[in-house]
């Protein structure tokens, strides 16, 4: 057991427990925004905290790592973003204690 | 230590698969699909730590990839037409 | 004069494959233990034991003395792409074949002039980032065809990661128009390209694309021989028409 | 040009170094910079590189800070029983001109605490917000640290 094996596997026991945070949130929110909001955040983390726990932990994975560590900060929250937009403009209601809407009619004028 | 993982991760993992299935609306489950597929390609990631094989980094990207691509194009298709 | 061109390359063509295949073995008569060398068989592909020939005589046999003929494999580092394209390659001929009759019959149904938009605008963050997103995905869609021989990939998935880029970019953009002109020519001269490749093996091994190339080293990326140039081929083309095929899907005749 | 430089140095990392590789790099990087140059949002010289490395030391432990902080929150939120939420839709104003600046904050904006940008209009980005605490002012909230930083990269 080398050191960079060790911060490898705390990295991959810290990304694994976000993954279930993720899971969790899925399933727990009351409505669609709110359960992207969770689900983005939690697994966006656990990505990077996993992949990069891979990569420490194998010194000759880690130019792949950052590759994919990039590809998912870039879509990740794209996906996200463009899901939202979609179920505000596909007539999904929001739940029953949202208090503001300044997006009214999709932000067009 | 990789029990550990395997078993977060596959907890997660079933939590937002409860979500695909009783999801009251098309755009939950497509929400609860893309956590699940990112998961999953976190879970391959560890999978080529264990079986100690780079080639598997390939696959990881290759299902990031086209997990995002199914998530843009069920959206666009979900906004409609005006 | 292209017309003139076309016809006599084709048939030149086919008077090839006349004449080679007369050489060919019939059905079920291919004496395959001449063919598939002794390591292939015991799934020995990478390692090479010469260590204990030079203990015991104190000189190194050649690679064919070891393993009996030069084998119709070509060193690449799976077995699975040795399978695919030096055993089966043929076939890959079959299905490009069928994949271009589908996009052909897609363009009949399908193709018209104007490009068909969505109902709404394409979200701006969207839009932004497929131009950011675009290189890596065209680099690693390239990658995992020009490595086909070194890892899990080859000309099919290669192809298609190129081909979810135009779809990418079809999504994402409302003007986009796919050139129609440079992917049809890429294709078509990527398809006769492939079948020279295995024209050329016929007529150096006997076989349709046999390798007659040399193997280099095994695990760098100009060895395998012949495999690393008919994966290429397989991939532009099946990239380019898989291209034509989303964007045929995304355009409508007018009126 | 960027996008050569770009696509090379993907192609450097996806690979593992030597000489032959590095050619066939070189090759396909020149065709598909011709091919889709067109359709790329990348443009940058070396001053961008500069300020870009600079300002990635600056930017990175923020990023990361606020996004564990972001976990956090959401992990209190979930775990908590009585699930203490308080959203609304609201838009902010950004003095970001350029579209890769725009897109970065945007991105930014969803990893961080509490909130998820939607899209993007003009000056305007419109975002969900966990836990709305005020109408007035709510850049200070939201974009503020990350808009100084991101016009120093971008302008």
């Amino acid at each position: 057991m080398s050191a960079n094996v060790v911060i490898g596997d705390i990295l991959l026991a810290i990304g694994a427990f976000f993954y279930f945070l993720g899971g969790l949130g899925i399933l727990r929110m009351p409505d669609v925004y709110n359960r992207l909001q969770a689900g983005t955040k939690a697994t966006t983390l656990g990505t990077f905290s996993t992949v990069l726990g891979v990569g420490i932990a194998k010194p000759e994975f880690l130019l792949k790592t950052l590759i994919i560590i990039a590809f998912v900060a870039l879509t990740n929250p794209v996906g996200s973003s463009v899901l939202a937009r979609a179920s505000y403009l596909s007539g999904i209601k929001p739940c029953d204690c949202t208090k503001v809407d300044e997006y009214k009619g999709g932000g067009e004028e | 230590m990789i029990v550990l993982f395997f078993t977060l991760i596959g907890i997660g993992v079933i939590l937002a698969f409860i979500r695909v299935i009783i999801g009251p609306t098309s755009p939950d489950r497509v929400a609860a699909l893309d956590t699940m597929n990112v998961m999953l390609t976190g879970l391959i990631v560890v999978l080529a730590y264990v079986f100690n094989r780079s080639i598997y980094l390939d696959i990881a990207l290759v299902y990031a990839l086209l997990s995002f691509l199914e998530t843009i194009v069920i959206s666009r298709y979900l906004e409609g037409r005006k | 004069m292209r017309r003139l061109y076309a016809i006599l390359v084709a048939a030149g063509l086919i008077y090839m494959l006349f004449v080679f295949l007369g050489t060919l073995p019939l059905y079920g008569k291919v004496d395959l233990s001449n063919r598939v060398s002794a390591h292939f068989l015991a799934k020995d592909v990478n390692s090479v034991d010469v260590k204990k020939w030079v203990e015991g005589d104190k000189q190194v046999p050649s690679r064919e003395k070891i393993y009996g003929r030069k084998g119709f494999e070509d060193e690449s580092a799976n077995v699975v792409t040795s399978i695919v394209v030096n055993y089966r390659s043929f076939d890959t001929l079959g299905e490009v074949t069928v994949l271009f009759a589908s996009a052909v019959g897609i363009g009949l149904v399908l193709g018209g002039m104007k490009r068909m938009g969505y109902g709404r605008k394409p979200n701006f963050i969207l839009r932004v980032s497929t131009g950011i997103l675009l290189p890596l995905i065209i680099m690693f869609g390239i990658y995992i065809f020009v490595h086909g021989h070194l890892t899990p990939g080859g000309g099919f998935p290669g192809g298609t990661v190129i081909a979810a880029a135009v779809l990418l970019l079809y999504l994402s953009n409302e003007e986009f128009v796919a050139n129609m002109k440079t992917s049809k020519s890429l294709e078509g001269s990527m398809g006769s390209l492939y079948v020279i490749f295995g024209l050329a093996g016929l007529a150096t091994g006997g076989a349709f694309l046999f390798n007659f190339l040399p193997n280099g080293v095994v695990g760098s990326l100009f060895s395998a021989g012949v495999v690393p140039l008919v994966y290429m081929t397989i991939g532009l083309k099946v990239g380019s028409e898989l291209s034509g095929v989303v964007a045929e899907i995304h355009e409508e005749r007018e009126g | 040009m960027s996008v050569f430089i770009t696509s090379l140095v993907i192609w450097l990392l996806l690979t593992n170094f030597s000489y032959s590789e590095l050619l066939a790099g070189v090759i396909v990087s020149i065709f598909v910079a011709l091919i889709f140059r067109k359709y790329h949002a990348i443009r940058f010289d070396w001053k961008f590189l500069v300020r870009f490395a600079y300002y990635t030391v600056v930017y990175l432990p923020v990023f990361i800070v606020e996004m564990v902080k972001a976990n956090l929150d959401v992990a209190a939120r979930v775990l908590n029983p009585k699930l203490p939420l308080n959203p609304g839709f609201v838009q902010v104003k950004t003095q970001l001109k350029g579209d890769a600046a725009k897109l970065f904050l945007a991105n930014s904006i969803t990893l961080t605490p509490g909130t998820l940008s939607m899209d993007a209009k003009g000056e305007k980005l419109f975002i969900h917000w966990i836990d709305v605490k005020t109408i007035e002012d709510k850049e200070k909230y939201i974009s503020k640290r990350f808009e100084r930083i991101l016009k120093g990269v971008f302008e």
